[in-house]
């Protein structure tokens, strides 16, 4: 549907009209990005846009340059697409010489299980989703036991604890999965050890044990990767409970991209899930994460898993509200309006006060501090 | 060669009336700022009429495209009846930086476009520098905020120089040719009489109060520069300047080695374009001529750089006494 | 292998801040009997990476505005280098230092100018201006929902003093330096060099 | 306690006068050193070597310059601790 919109006069539309356009063309992005060539120069503007906003433009730029595709484009979407490149680029060196650098400062310490979570672990292990994804902080998974001696023989290599108030401390060394962010004195990246994936206080209970068993060294290397289906298992966990709904997008087209790649690759990846999800009391966000890779971006998962999941289901009121709330928050704004801050955070005190068990207090300050580091990290064009 | 920009074929800003033009501010307008299609969408008071003079010569584009960036500044309304009346610059539904004094619209336009080019197209290696031609070789000027660097360009602009930018050196990595973006110049302060006494022709944008850097105006860039903005220019001359009240004109060569490292140390974006900066830095300080310039005149200044680009030999009283040959330009390593 | 940190390491690269400190630096030769050896130096370039920001100026924001997460920014006065103008503006310097304490507005605390948590309670805007230590009643009530047995585990986790009754009143002092609001639109830009304190 | 520099290809490096400044790939950092640091890089500590046998490769490099005092190998030392942590050299097991 091509928009008949005047020169210069933006075409009225109503909302849900627009907002349906917005998932067609981020959908068309995703599945088949040598099609948009073919789109209209006002849809590929808007499209460029939305992929940026959903910090997918490094993904789709790499994919259009690996079908040497780029300058095939009008000017100046090659300056654009270019542009993303470099930055993934240069984030994934940044990362790549951080992981180095924890090698060697860690190179004295006993040889305990570095399991890599999230970005850092794509980019190791090479999943098809590493290509061109924007990322950040190193994310770590180490049994609990040994973070005191990793913490302080980091620190003694130069890494940075960052001064926290008395109220934070206490917050991330009692209910907390992870320890205070660690930063280089020299550099910029966050480093995030966890002994955990999901807070103390989460009714769900998975076992770091379980998970820190069941990883994979990789070869050559200092560090680990969690199996296949952990790894899909927490890439669902973070998507739903680590409040940054802003990259709920990307990590969902993380969790599509895993299924599929080792939906063929891993044998007996696919018999071996939901009794997994259950053993590691993760069933719900099992449940949730195969609806919606499957829902909105058309995820091969074989109905035998669906129907097993379907045990996981929420209470009848949560699973419609959250059919509604989800497709809302994880998919772009239309770039000309501000970000919806209210049904994100509705869908965020919902989920934490009923998984995550947080008192209202505590909470709200949870929320606030989580907010404020993503706040201050924030790039206004990125 | 990936797809240029043409500059000849759109109309001119100037093709409309001033009315017309504000009503296409007000609904979204794109203009061709160098490599850059710009989409503004702003209404604001003070902006339209600057803008229109300053950018009259600029192509103006149709939105059947794709737009590099959507720029948008709009008026609040006032709080209270007296209170100052704020704009918002915001980019893609987000905004970098506080609202601003209405008055100051055209300085924040200009200052979020600076913002936002430095943030994303790391396609280009950014230098923060000024860069003007003659007879064909690029003269680059980096320097930080406050060495007079815009000054000292704005008027060699009027003075035979070709202005390609007064604040980004904008290059592909691995060609040492600069891509030009002439952009209205923003005088600071006593600069501005400066300016208005040395060249008289140039026209001036309104005398901004108040801004964070005190008072602005900007000057237009000559049309023959804003027709030209799609040659690129080579690197020849290497000259890190800085104003100094009553300084003794100084022109001294500086060690290549240095010269690298203030080149990269000033630019926007070094460390994102990686591998491909340094071999570019490289390349340009080894087919340039470098140099720090300490100056007070500005005349003085002009008629040393007329003799650099003329390749003739000259004088120059060194800071420690004896006088120094200006080497002959363009002798190349 | 410990970094070192006493004066053994030349860390030639702290002292040599611009190039030409260190173009100098190599002609320092090392007097070995007569002979002169040059002393390996190093620097490594950290680009002015300072965007398009052309100044460390941020001015006092105008009201008390809070940030995504509901706190007033109070910009510590005499963690930045110069002051302008009575307060209204602030140079964080080169390189940039500056202090920000964050005061919540949105996790239902309220604070006093007392320990026994009289008199009015005083906003964002008034404790960063005046400064000082403010006090605030520490154990809120716990919600009604939360089943004993929770309530335990939280108790164990250490969450709650054990000691405090919910309904004792217990008043903690925090403080707060004395300076400006600011927004945090205006510290984005110095994103990452600024320190924050959250009371 | 002995290094060897990371491998040559992990280095781009320009010169100018005898004064040099160096892209190194892994980290993406650029380095300015001068001729010494560069001699220990390119040459000296291709084989692996501790502090002291440097300062002597170092010194070696100047005619008629015989022993290195203690002074000028504890700064060799520290610069080569902050060699490896910049990751430019390897410390290697004895």
């Amino acid at each position: 549907m091509t928009e008949s919109a005047l020169p210069g006069r933006s075409a009225k539309r109503t909302v849900s009209e627009r907002s349906d356009n917005v998932r067609r063309l981020v959908k068309r992005a995703l599945n088949d990005p040598g099609s948009l060539r073919e789109l209209e120069p006002r849809q590929l503007d808007l499209t460029l846009r939305l992929m940026r906003r959903a910090q997918l433009l490094g993904r789709l730029a790499a994919q259009l340059q690996r079908l040497d595709l780029i300058d095939a484009f009008p000017h100046p979407v090659p300056d654009i697409l270019f542009s993303a490149i470099a930055g993934a680029e240069t984030r994934a060196r940044v990362a790549r010489w951080e992981l180095d650098r924890l090698a060697w400062a860690l190179q004295d310490a006993p040889d305990t299980a570095l399991v890599l979570l999230k970005g850092c672990a794509y980019m190791l292990a090479g999943t098809p989703n590493a290509i061109g994804r924007a990322f950040g902080d190193v994310d770590l998974l180490v049994d609990e036991s040994m973070l005191p001696s990793i913490e302080s023989q980091l620190i003694d290599h130069g890494w940075l604890g960052t001064r926290l108030s008395a109220y934070d401390e206490h917050y991330y060394r009692n209910w907390a999965h992870e320890l205070p962010p660690l930063t280089h004195r020299e550099r910029e990246v966050e480093v995030d050890l966890h002994h955990n994936i999901l807070m103390r206080t989460a009714r769900l209970k998975p076992s770091a044990a379980m998970l820190l068993d069941d990883a994979r060294r990789l070869a050559g290397s200092r560090y680990s990767v969690l199996s296949p289906v952990d790894m899909c298992l927490h890439a669902m966990t973070h998507l739903l409970y680590s409040g940054e709904m802003e990259s709920g997008l990307r990590e969902l087209v993380d969790i599509t991209e895993l299924l599929r790649h080792y939906g063929d690759k891993e044998p007996g990846f696919w018999s071996a899930f939901w009794p997994r999800a259950e053993k590691l009391d993760l069933a719900r966000p099992a449940y949730y994460g195969l609806r919606y890779a499957r829902m909105l971006l058309g995820a091969p998962v074989p109905d035998p898993v669906l129907a097993a999941s379907a045990s996981a289901a929420p209470p009848a009121p949560i699973g419609p509200l959250m059919d509604r709330l989800i497709p809302t928050v994880l998919f772009p704004p239309h770039p000309d309006e501000s970000s919806r801050h209210i049904e994100a955070s509705r869908l965020l005190l919902l989920v934490r006060q009923h998984w995550l068990r947080m008192p209202p207090l505590l909470l709200a300050r949870h929320l606030g501090y989580k907010a404020w580091l993503r706040f201050r990290e924030r790039k206004p064009a990125d | 060669m990936p797809a240029t920009q043409a500059f000849a074929s759109h109309p001119r800003v100037d093709s409309l009336d001033p009315g017309g033009f504000q009503a296409r501010l007000a609904d979204g307008l794109g203009l061709r700022i160098g490599p850059f299609d710009v989409h503004i969408k702003a209404r604001a008071t003070a902006l339209a009429e600057p803008l229109y003079r300053l950018y009259g010569h600029y192509p103006l584009l149709d939105d059947a495209r794709v737009f590099s960036c959507h720029l948008r500044l709009e008026e609040l309304r006032a709080a209270l009846p007296k209170s100052v009346r704020r704009v918002r610059f915001t980019v893609d539904g987000r905004q970098p930086h506080d609202d601003m004094p209405a008055e100051q619209a055209l300085a924040v336009l200009e200052w979020g476009f600076n913002l936002v080019i430095a943030l994303r197209f790391h396609r280009f290696l950014m230098l923060h520098s000024a860069v003007l031609e003659r007879n064909g070789g690029a003269l680059l000027m980096p320097a930080g905020p406050g060495h007079g660097k815009t000054t000292l360009c704005a008027a060699l602009a009027h003075r035979g120089w070709r202005l390609l930018s007064d604040e980004f050196g904008l290059l592909r990595p691995g060609k040492t040719a600069f891509v030009p973006i002439p952009r209205p110049m923003p005088l600071k302060n006593a600069s501005i009489e400066v300016m208005r006494n040395f060249a008289p022709q140039a026209e001036l944008g309104p005398s901004i109060e108040g801004t964070i850097k005190g008072t602005v105006a900007h000057v237009r860039p000559p049309r023959d520069s804003v027709d030209a903005a799609a040659i690129e220019a080579p690197a020849r001359w290497v000259v890190f300047p800085r104003w100094q009240a009553d300084a003794r004109l100084s022109f001294e060569e500086v060690p290549r080695a240095e010269a690298f490292m203030s080149l990269a140390r000033n630019a926007f974006n070094y460390e994102v374009v990686g591998q491909a900066a340094f071999e570019t830095v490289r390349d340009i300080v080894d087919r340039s001529r470098c140099y720090r310039l300490v100056y007070s005149d500005l005349d003085e200044a002009v008629e040393l750089f007329d003799r650099l680009a003329r390749g003739v030999g000259a004088e120059v009283e060194s800071s420690d006494g004896e006088s120094q040959a200006l080497p002959v330009a363009g002798e190349g390593r | 292998m410990r970094a070192q940190k006493d004066n053994q390491t030349a860390q030639v690269t702290a002292a040599a801040e611009s190039p030409a400190s260190v173009a100098r630096q190599k002609s320092r030769r090392r007097m070995i009997r007569g002979a002169a050896v040059a002393v390996p130096t190093i620097l490594t370039l950290h680009s002015g990476a300072a965007l398009a920001r052309t100044s460390n100026l941020i001015s006092r924001a105008p009201g008390a505005p809070v940030d995504g997460a509901g706190n007033n920014m109070c910009l510590n006065e005499n963690s930045v280098a110069e002051v302008f103008d009575g307060g209204q503006r602030y140079d964080l310097g080169e390189p940039i230092s500056a202090e920000v304490t964050n005061i919540p507005t949105l996790d239902g605390r309220q604070f006093y100018d007392n320990a026994d948590l009289t008199g009015t309670p005083l906003g964002g805007q008034e404790m960063c201006e005046r400064g000082g230590t403010f006090y605030y009643e520490a154990a809120g009530p716990l919600p009604s929902d939360l089943g004993a047995q929770a309530r335990a585990d939280l108790i164990r986790q250490s969450f709650i003093p054990e000691a405090v009754d919910a309904t004792e009143k217990v008043a903690t002092g925090v403080d707060v330096p004395r300076g400006g609001l600011v927004s945090a639109t205006a510290l984005a830009s110095f994103a990452g060099r600024i320190m924050y304190r959250t009371i | 306690m002995r290094w060897r520099s990371a491998t040559s290809d992990e280095f781009l490096w320009a010169e100018w006068d005898r004064e040099f400044v160096v892209f190194h790939r892994p980290s993406g950092q650029t380095h300015f050193v001068n001729a010494a640091s560069a001699a220990l890089l390119r040459d000296i500590l291709v084989d692996p070597m501790d502090a002291l046998d440097a300062s002597r490769a170092l010194a070696g490099q100047t005619p008629d310059a015989p022993e290195p005092d203690a002074d000028f190998a504890r700064h060799v030392f520290g610069l080569l601790v902050r060699f490896e942590e910049l990751g430019l050299v390897v410390r290697v097991s004895p």
